[in-house]
Order: structure tokens, then C-alpha cells, then sequence
């Protein structure tokens, strides 16, 4: 007895031709950063895909995650995916609002325990018992240990959840901390970026919807297949900094030919994302196709990693022990300098003039 | 009053100055310079490495001036000097470092080793780890006048002789004279005909010149074992017999370390610069020479090979005239390898040659072997030199190595083919 | 701490801290050392001094006669590693930016492929110098723990910067981190350890060249 | 006053001479290589490159356009083209909105895209079975 809810039924209902599904899958590859040959295996395991129930949970935060989503320039695909997934609760999307949408948070939660997929966006403020940021009388962080609890794995979705963000940024002042600080007990992607790119979110949805498992991760449990390579491995502007040639501001001779902005602040060798390949509004683009350096919105703390326009081998503060070490530096110089010269002449005054007797023990 | 260990300490301290901070500052520990130091090279043995002949020196630099060995002291981190281990170096410092000073030459980091050397022999030497020998030498200086205990009337009878061999009559004590001139013990006993040389070439120049009775020595063996208190003495007598008799030059002889004693560390030891010029040989002969003063009769026809003692061309900076002159009187020179101030010592000097114990002259000899090589790469069998050390010592050596080779002294050379 | 963090650290505090240090001890070994001073020389100079210690300092830049031939290894291994050093610290664009950040002065650099070869030539020189000091006897000799604790002093930063330029062994921020900590630790230990040299090697040149000169000889 | 009277000066990037479409271009022999001994098809992701501005453009007018070019519409536009090189086909796919959701280069004697899929030809022919199953219409 065929599943109704697997995709290729769903499609096939809407009278979508296998082409168009094949079609699709090469979407999909390319969506997930997997080879393109991969099209026939995710064609089989979409064939097998169920439709999870998804929760989305919206924390310390801008929105501008679920905008970057929205504002997705390959809708169809991602409507798919969405057409695949349940959403059942997300506090900006949701039309219901008040009590029935707390409540079908909460049906989403009984009806979907161990199995439902929680996304967070925003990181989570812990000073001061969370009070910082509530929802319907809730805590955040209240609300994210009672949802995590019956999650089948959990997708922090921006640096703010992944990895605390820009709350988090000095001085943190609520205390903010990652989804990852406070859930130890599931399975968490982290998929960072102030925000995240959109066809990332959703290749690892379309992953997990694929395959039924999440992707490999890296060190900082980021989807390898996206944040493997840093910017700087993968920019076009890479041949500059080989040649050593860099703009040294926005407006040179460097700038406008294109030149490597390593001097400029660009963060792209310590930053690991896709925008490189991926790049932003439908392919434009990039901030560094755009002349600007990375900020490195990827990679944790990046608020307080020493100023955006600051080269990554300059100093990330001024040195201010300089002038106090120096001056320690004279007075010890000149402390031990008198005592040498003391210890000298003590030495001198000790003098015996030496007779040749002087010379036999 | 006796030495002791305290004593010599207190000397270092004295001793350590700031080109011996900074010389131990930038030591890399490269180990070049025991290629320069003929007791590595001949021996292979690294504990003749010239800067770690120093290690005591050293010890004393960082416990004593430096604020992490002072802290280091006295947290029992680094060891205080002992008797036993300035025992144990009182043979890389004597007997194997003829202060030949070859290895400031080749120290990348521009380290005057031998600088330093000559400042730890002074604490070795109150500490009471001078080598026998070198005690007895200095004791000799200081009581008789002479390390060789060569006594006036030696010296008289030597006077006496190359007057009737030369026909010519040497001035002693003659106030007013212009140069008053020096010997080594060594001359007066060994080489004696240097004095008739001498006389030969001031009757030719008409220059007024004499002896002195009370200073005729120019050695110091106070230099050479490292006191300077006893140095100090032994040139306060040629200066107060110059002074007196109002010379104005006084002739340092074919002797190495007496230049050096005289010329650079007396004014040093003295503690003031002197009323005299002090000129050695052959700086005046050159100066003549130049002068025209100098007209040879005929050349030797022998090839020589030069020996250039270290104390006089490398440490003294005679460097030119030696070959200037050499050429004037020879028909052949050949260069020896590393000539001039790159020349190997003969093995015996900064007071080595004085040292009689079996080791250290198994050692000298040893240490002779790149001499010989040099001699004999040059294919001549005369050699020429003028430092009566060197001259004893390779002397010796070519005995030891049953070498046919001969040796002379180049102002005797010279004195004898200058034109009647 | 996080990678970032960790960088962020070395570049900020870590940086403060170390050059803090090394001109503390900098300024402090110098005064130690040169306020020791030196009696005058009594004796009359055959000829002034002049630039005698000048012409020291480059002359002592030179192999000695023969030194080259008597000790091939340290001779070349040191001129290779010491200019390979003064290459990649001074001629690679990021190392010029952070001097150009802290003093103010900027000059063109070399492009990567040939810093990349002049380190790997660099460090290959350094594993050279490492063997003779064990091989040679003199060498090893004269070798205290200071010798190799310098030496892993010096190849760390080259090894970790390379490592760090060419992505290898630890992702690219946690390797840029271990590098600069690295230099950090090199320029903490400078004025303490042999490595102090680097300075002093002017004076005592010098003061060779000037108590030479006087009498004449060129050394 | 409206837009136009702002003069903006439009400057277009040049190209950049920074190597990738050659480098792509070996690969793409490499690919053809592989075509003729093994048969094996290779598919290279034009989305996952980092190409400089202007190099996309470069690449395309390099390869060119051949005999065969093909439009498939299904969820939207899909634009096959074999290039100048026979056996290299560029595939381009774009969703109804017309935006490109793969971009595409496939090395082998006919994309698998182009090729009739075995369930949609069932589908086919049961719908023309259907249709044949159908009363004739009556001509009156």
C-alpha cells in the first residue's frame, strides 16, 4: 500500500512528469552541495521521503533569517520542500496568533513527540532566569528546553543560535548563549551566517527530507557540504592575494581592478561558508563581488573578532602595555645598571694588589 | 697573603666590562671558532673550543651582572664557581689558548674571545690556578729581573761580545739617546747576534741609541699569566729607565707578547700614556727602509716561507712591514696559507712555551702540526720570523718532528746583507 | 575557547602582552649590558678607530678565509636560514601590514609562490642546522637545552605560518592562532636567551672592530 | 524631479583574467576523454564555482553554440544546448518564475534529461489507451 505522503505520490497527484522530477532532483544536488551525478540517488530516496512536522522557534533575534528565507529566489524548489514539510508553528509565518497559535505549537508537540524537527532562530538570554525575552509569559529558554525535549534533531539557523551572535557580542548584556550552551541531548546543525544563506536552510531540510538524517557536520557541527571551505579557498579573488596584490582602500587603483581585500579587513580566510559559489539574490552575487570584505558573520564571536576592517594579521587591538614596558623595562634596566656598577666598584675597593706570592694556594 | 677562589672572583668582577656582556649576550654557541683554534684543529677535541674555555668567566658574568643569574643564584638554580673547576680549566686556559686570538677574527657575531681570555687568566692567576711553570716564570721576573733568571752581568758579557764581533760599541745608559732599545731573555741567551744586528744597522742609520742596565728586559711575564698588578711592575721599570734617560722611542725586540705588554697594555697597566714612543723593530726598519735608509748588498738566495707571530701582526698590528722587509732582503718569498693576520701561532705563545709539564708540551707539539703543514706546503726550508718565542718553539718542534728545516730571525737578515 | 576566540586573543591580548615583554627586555638587557661600560684605552691607537667598528659589522657579515670550505653546514645553513628568515618576516604582505599597522611603515612584498619557497627552503635549512648541532661534535658540545629550546623557538612560527598559508594540519584560524602565539612566545624569550644576539651581535661586532681598530687591524 | 535626472554612470566589470575557465576547460577535455574510453558521463556544477565576473560569460562564448538545442518545459524552462564541442551539452534549468535553479554542464552522447523517462512513456500510453478506449466520436 503506497504512502500518500511521500513526495513522488505528491507530485505524481499534481501531475508532475517523472522528467520534471528528475529535473527537480538536479535542483535538489545543487541545493544540497552534493555532486550533480547524485541526481538518480536522491530521485530513489525522495521516492521514500515522509513529511515531517517542523517547529519553528524564533528567539534573540532579527528576523532577518526568516527573511533571507522568504526572500529565497528559487521559490519553486523551496516551496516543495515546504510542500513536504509541516510547518506547524512559526510566530512570523503563522496567520493564527495568541492562544491557538501557542496551542498548535503545543498539538505539534504531543501529536509529533521524538519525531518533529525544531528550528531555532535567535540566540537564547540566560541572565537573570532568561527574563530578557519572552513568549506568551514564557522564557526563551524555558520554551527551548520544553520543545527540545521531543525533538528529532534541532537546526539552529543563524549565528544568534548557533552561536550566540550579536547578543552575545560584548558585553552580552542578557547573558545570550547558543541553542548548543543550553541542549546537549539532541542532534544540532548549525547552520551559521548573519544570516545563513537561503538555499543552505533549505538544502539541509531537503537532506534530512531526503535521506531522514542530517548531514555530515564539522567541528562546530556545520554541513560540511557548505562550510568545508572557507571563503578565501573559493574566491574568485583568490589569484590576487597569491600575486600579493591587495586594495589598500575601497576607492584605489586596487580596489577597482578587483584586487584581494585581505588589507582592506576581509575576512574570508578564516571563514567558512558557501557565498563564494552559492552567492546571494539569486546568484548576483557576494560581499566581495560587491567590493566589500567577508565580515566572517559565520563563524562564532565574529562581532568581536577585532573590527571588519581590520587585516587578519593586524593587530585586533591597540597594543597599550607598550609605553608602561618600556618605562619598566629603563627602570629595571637602570636599577640593575646601579647595582652592577656598585657591585663593580665594591669589587675594585676589595682589590689586594697581587705580589707573585699571591699567586701560590 | 695567598690566593684563593674569592680573590679571583672579586678580579673577574672587576675584569667583567661591557664588551664582555655583550660578547657572552650573542654567543650562538655556532662552535666556529674552534676551527680557528689550531688545539681543536690538531686535536679534534671540542673542550678546546676557544668560547668554552671561557665558561667560568661566563658563569661569573651572569651570576654577578645579570638580573636572571643574580635571581638564579640565589634561588640555587645555577651553581657558584669552585676551585675544582677553575683547576679543572686552568689547562684550556693556559695550557691549550696561546692568546693568539684567531678566534676573534673568525666570530660571526664579532666576539673578541681572546679579549676575554686575557681578562680570566687574571682571576685564574689570584686564585692560584696559574700552571706551576708560569708561577715560577713570573716569580723569576719579578725577584731577578728576567724569566729566564738572566742576570746583568749575563748580559754584559754578551755586550762585550758582539762588540768584538761587530767592532762596533754598544751604548748603555747614554742619557739624551733617541732610542733605547730592549731584549728578550731569550735573545740574550739564544739569540744573541740580534744585539750585534741591531748595532749594525744603528751605526749604518747614525741613529744615537743605548741600553739600560735597569731595564733590559722586555718581557712580561705578569701579561702572560694574568696579573696585572705583577705586569704592571715589570713595565713601571722600562718606563721609569726610558723616562730617565729621556728617550724618545723605546725598541720592542723580536718578541711577541713584550710588543703587546708594552705597546697596548702598558699605558693600560700604568695607568697613564707614556713619555716614549714604543716601536717595535720592525716598524722602525720599515720606517727607515721607506726612508731609504735601509740599502741591502746583496739578496738571500734561498726561498723562506714567513712566520707572522700572532702577538705582533695579528694582536699588534704590525701588519705590513714584516713582508716589506722580508722581500728587500730575499729573492724568494712564498707565502705561507692564511698569511699575515690569518696566520696559525706556533703553538707556544701567551706563555705556553713556559709551561714544562709532559702534558702540555705533548699538546704544544700536537698543536704544531698545522704550522708544519703550512711550512711544508710552502716547499721551502727556511723559515723567517722575528719573535724569539715563536723562533724556541718551532725550533723545538722541528726537533720533535726531526724537520730539516731552518729558522732565522728577519732583523738578523736583514742586518746582514744591508750595504757596508 | 573557540578557534576565533583563541585567535582573537592572540592578535589582541596575546600581541599586547608579548611586545609589551620583549621591549621590556629589550630595554632592560640592553642597559644591563652596555651600562657595564669599559675603561678608556690609554695606550695611543696606531691609528683612529674611525669606522673601524662600522666596517666590523659588515665584515663580520662575510665568511672568514677557508671558513666556508672548514665548515660548509653552518656557513650555509646559517646564511640560508637567516636570509630565508628575513624574507618571510619582512617581504610576505601580511607580515608587512601588521609593521605597517604598529610602526606606520609599509613596503612592497613578495608574491606568495616565492614566499612559499623561501620557507620551505627556510625550514629546510634549520632541520640542517638542528642535525650538525647534534652531528658535530663541537656543536653538541657547546649545546645546552637553551640551543634547542631557541632553535623550536625559531622553526615553530615558519612551520605553523606555512602550515597555517597552506591549510594544513588545523583549519586555517586555529593554525593562523598557533602562529602568531608561536611568534609571541619567540619574541618573549628574544631578549632573555641567546636569540638576543639579533641585537647584540651589532655591539659586540662593533666593539671588536673598535679595540682592533686601534691598533690597526682590520678584523 | 524623478530618477532619470540623477546621472548615475553605469561601469560594467571587466573581465578577469584569474584562470578558472581554463581550468574549467580541462576539465571539460578531461571529460570528453572519459566520454569516448569509458563511456562514463561527467557532470560538472556551474553553481558550485567560484567564477569572477565576467568568466561565466567567458565560458559560455568559449564553448559556444552547436547543432542541437533543446527546451524542455517542465516546472518551468529547461534549456539544453550542445556546445561547439559535440558531446558537451549545457543544461540550464529554470523554475516557473524563470529564475536558474541548475546550472549544468553534462559530458556525454545525450543528457539523461532529453531521454523519454519509462514512467512518463507508460503514463503516455495509458492515456492514449485511454483515449482509444473512448466511444468514437459520432459523426452525425
Amino acid at each position: 500500500m503506497a504512502d500518500p505522503d511521500t513526495l513522488e505520490k505528491r507530485l505524481a497527484q499534481q501531475g508532475i512528469s517523472r522528467r520534471a522530477f528528475l529535473k527537480f532532483c538536479t535542483a535538489m544536488a545543487t541545493l544540497m552541495a552534493l555532486p550533480p551525478g547524485t541526481a538518480p540517488a536522491i530521485a530513489a530516496a525522495l521516492a521514500k521521503a515522509k513529511r515531517p512536522s517542523v517547529i519553528w522557534l524564533s528567539f534573540q533575534e532579527c528576523t532577518g533569517c526568516t527573511e533571507s528565507l522568504t526572500r529565497s529566489y528559487s521559490p519553486t524548489v523551496e516551496s516543495l520542500i515546504f510542500d513536504m514539510i509541516s510547518l506547524d508553528y512559526h510566530h512570523t509565518l503563522q496567520a493564527a496568533s495568541g492562544f491557538g497559535a501557542e496551542k498548535s505549537r503545543e498539538d505539534a508537540m504531543k501529536e509529533s513527540y521524538g519525531k518533529y524537527l525544531l528550528l531555532v532562530d535567535g540566540s537564547i538570554p540566560t541572565k537573570d532566569g532568561g527574563i530578557y525575552s519572552t513568549i506568551a509569559g514564557t522564557t526563551n529558554l524555558d520554551m527551548l528546553k520544553q520543545a527540545a525535549k521531543g525533538a528529532a534533531a534541532i537546526i539552529s539557523v543563524g549565528t544568534c543560535a548557533a552561536f550566540g551572535g550579536i547578543p552575545k557580542a560584548n558585553p552580552n548584556p542578557t547573558g545570550a548563549v547558543a541553542v548548543s550552551d543550553i541542549v546537549k541531548d539532541k542532534p544540532i546543525v548549525n547552520i551559521s551566517g548573519c544570516p545563513p544563506i537561503p538555499a543552505v536552510i533549505t538544502g539541509v531540510l531537503a537532506h534530512y527530507l531526503t535521506f531522514g538524517a542530517l548531514p555530515e557536520l564539522d567541528s562546530l557541527n556545520r554541513p560540511k557540504a557548505f562550510y568545508g571551505e572557507t571563503i578565501h579557498d573559493r574566491c574568485y579573488r583568490r589569484p590576487f592575494y597569491d600575486q600579493g596584490k591587495f586594495a589598500k582602500t575601497f576607492d584605489d587603483e586596487g580596489a577597482r581592478n578587483g584586487w584581494c581585500l585581505f588589507e582592506l579587513g576581509c575576512k574570508g580566510p578564516v571563514t567558512h561558508n558557501a557565498c563564494a559559489t552559492t552567492k546571494w539574490n539569486g546568484g548576483a552575487g557576494f560581499p566581495i563581488e560587491a567590493g566589500h570584505g567577508c565580515l566572517g558573520c559565520s563563524e562564532p564571536d565574529f562581532w568581536d573578532a577585532g573590527g571588519f576592517y581590520k587585516a587578519l594579521s593586524m593587530p585586533a587591538t591597540p597594543l597599550t602595555l607598550v609605553t608602561g614596558a618600556a618605562v619598566t623595562g629603563a627602570a629595571v634596566g637602570v636599577g640593575i645598571s646601579i647595582a652592577n656598577r656598585m657591585k663593580k666598584g665594591a669589587a675594585k675597593s676589595a682589590h689586594q694588589t697581587a705580589t707573585f706570592t699571591d699567586l701560590e694556594k | 697573603m695567598s690566593a684563593s677562589l674569592q680573590r679571583g672572583i672579586n678580579v673577574l668582577k672587576e675584569m667583567i666590562d661591557a664588551p664582555v656582556a655583550s660578547f657572552f649576550s650573542s654567543c650562538v654557541h655556532c662552535g666556529l671558532c674552534a676551527e680557528a683554534c689550531l688545539f681543536y684543529t690538531e686535536t679534534g677535541d671540542p673542550k678546546y673550543t676557544p668560547i668554552h674555555k671561557l665558561e667560568p668567566l661566563r658563569r661569573v658574568y651572569s651570576q654577578e651582572y645579570t638580573l636572571l643569574g643574580r635571581v638564579g643564584k640565589m634561588l640555587g638554580l645555577s651553581k657558584a664557581l669552585t676551585d675544582d673547576e677553575l683547576e679543572t680549566w686552568s689547562e684550556l686556559v693556559y695550557d691549550s689558548c696561546t692568546m693568539c686570538g684567531r678566534c676573534s677574527l673568525v666570530c660571526p657575531v664579532g666576539n673578541d674571545i681572546v679579549y676575554m681570555v686575557r681578562k680570566l687568566r687574571e682571576g685564574m692567576a689570584v686564585s692560584g690556578h696559574a700552571p706551576k711553570d708560569l708561577r715560577a716564570t713570573t716569580r723569576r721576573t719579578i725577584e731577578i729581573g728576567s724569566p729566564m733568571g738572566v742576570k746583568w752581568p749575563a748580559v754584559q758579557h754578551v755586550i762585550q761580545r758582539q762588540e768584538t764581533e761587530t767592532g762596533l760599541k754598544i751604548p748603555v745608559d747614554q742619557q739624551g739617546a733617541e732610542i733605547m732599545v730592549l731584549l728578550s731573555s731569550m735573545e740574550v741567551i739564544n739569540y744573541p747576534e740580534y744585539l750585534g744586528a741591531l748595532a749594525k744597522i744603528f751605526h749604518k742609520t747614525g741613529t744615537r741609541w743605548t741600553l739600560s742596565s735597569k731595564a733590559i728586559e722586555a718581557t712580561n711575564a705578569g701579561i702572560q699569566i694574568g696579573a696585572s698588578d705583577l705586569a704592571r711592575e715589570i713595565v713601571a721599570r722600562i718606563v721609569t729607565a726610558a723616562e730617565g734617560l729621556g728617550v724618545k722611542k723605546v725598541l720592542s725586540p723580536e718578541c711577541g707578547h713584550a710588543y703587546m705588554a708594552l705597546r697596548w697594555e702598558g699605558p693600560n697597566l700604568m695607568g697613564r700614556p707614556f713619555k716614549f714612543e714604543v716601536v717595535h723593530v720592525l716598524e722602525l726598519l720599515d720606517e727607515w727602509r721607506r726612508a731609504g735608509k735601509l740599502k741591502v748588498k746583496d739578496k738571500f738566495k734561498t726561498p723562506v716561507t714567513l712566520h707572522d707571530p700572532c702577538q705582533i701582526v695579528r694582536r699588534g698590528g704590525v701588519l705590513e712591514a714584516p713582508e716589506l722587509l722580508l722581500e728587500q732582503v730575499v729573492s724568494e718569498y712564498r707565502p705561507m696559507t692564511d698569511p699575515n693576520k690569518w696566520n696559525w701561532c706556533c703553538g707556544g705563545g701567551g706563555g705556553t712555551s713556559a709551561i714544562h709539564e709532559p702534558d702540555a708540551e705533548q699538546l704544544r707539539f700536537k698543536a704544531f702540526q698545522v704550522k708544519k703543514r703550512q711550512i711544508e706546503e710552502t716547499g721551502v726550508d727556511t723559515v723567517v720570523t722575528f719573535c724569539a718565542n715563536c723562533r724556541i718553539v718551532i725550533e723545538e718542534a722541528f726537533d720533535h718532528y726531526g724537520m730539516n728545516t731552518k729558522l732565522l730571525g728577519l732583523t738578523e737578515l736583514l742586518a746582514q746583507h744591508l750595504e757596508d | 575557547m573557540n578557534a576565533m576566540q583563541f585567535l582573537a586573543w592572540v592578535r589582541g591580548p596575546g600581541l599586547d602582552i608579548s611586545v609589551g615583554i620583549l621591549l621590556l627586555g629589550v630595554i632592560w638587557r640592553l642597559l644591563e649590558i652596555y651600562t657595564l661600560g669599559r675603561k678608556p684605552d690609554l695606550a695611543p691607537a696606531r691609528r683612529r678607530a674611525g669606522a673601524s667598528g662600522w666596517h666590523t659589522l659588515y665584515r663580520r657579515s662575510l665568511p672568514a678565509p677557508g671558513g666556508l670550505s672548514r665548515s660548509p653546514i653552518s656557513y650555509v645553513g646559517g646564511y640560508t636560514f637567516h636570509i630565508g628568515l628575513a624574507i618571510v618576516v619582512f617581504l610576505f604582505a601580511p607580515h608587512i601590514l601588521l609593521a605597517s599597522s604598529l610602526v606606520g611603515l609599509s613596503w612592497p612584498g613578495l608574491p606568495s609562490p616565492v614566499i612559499d619557497g623561501v620557507t620551505v627552503i627556510t625550514l629546510a635549512a634549520m632541520l640542517v642546522m638542528l642535525f650538525d648541532r647534534i652531528n658535530k661534535p663541537v656543536k653538541r658540545y657547546l649545546s645546552t637545552f637553551e640551543d634547542y629550546f631557541t632553535w623550536a623557538l625559531t622553526f615553530l612560527p615558519v612551520l605553523t605560518g606555512y602550515l597555517a598559508v597552506k591549510h594544513l594540519l588545523l583549519p586555517y584560524a586555529t593554525m593562523l592562532a598557533v602562529h602568531i602565539l608561536c611568534v609571541e612566545l619567540l619574541l618573549i624569550a628574544l631578549p632573555f636567551t641567546k636569540l638576543f644576539h639579533a641585537i647584540t651581535v651589532f655591539g659586540s661586532r662593533w666593539y671588536n672592530g673598535q679595540i682592533n681598530g686601534r691598533r690597526g687591524v682590520p678584523v | 524631479m524623478s530618477l532619470e535626472n540623477i546621472s548615475i554612470k553605469v561601469e560594467t566589470a571587466g573581465v578577469f583574467s584569474v584562470g578558472n575557465v581554463n581550468a574549467l576547460l580541462s576539465e571539460i577535455a578531461a571529460g570528453l576523454a572519459k566520454v569516448i574510453a569509458t563511456g562514463e558521463t561527467t557532470v560538472i556544477d556551474l553553481q558550485s564555482l567560484p567564477f569572477a565576473p565576467g568568466e561565466y560569460e567567458q565560458l559560455r562564448q568559449t564553448l559556444g553554440q552547436g547543432e542541437v538545442t533543446a527546451r524542455i518545459e517542465a516546472i518551468g524552462t529547461s534549456e539544453v544546448i550542445e556546445t561547439r564541442c559535440p558531446g558537451v551539452w549545457w543544461l540550464t534549468h529554470c523554475n516557473i518564475e524563470g529564475d536558474i535553479v541548475a546550472d549544468v554542464i553534462e559530458i556525454t552522447a545525450i543528457p539523461e534529461i532529453l531521454k523519454s523517462q519509462p514512467e512518463d512513456v507508460c503514463a503516455g500510453l495509458d492515456r492514449l489507451n485511454a483515449m482509444l478506449s473512448q466511444p468514437a466520436p459520432r459523426n452525425d
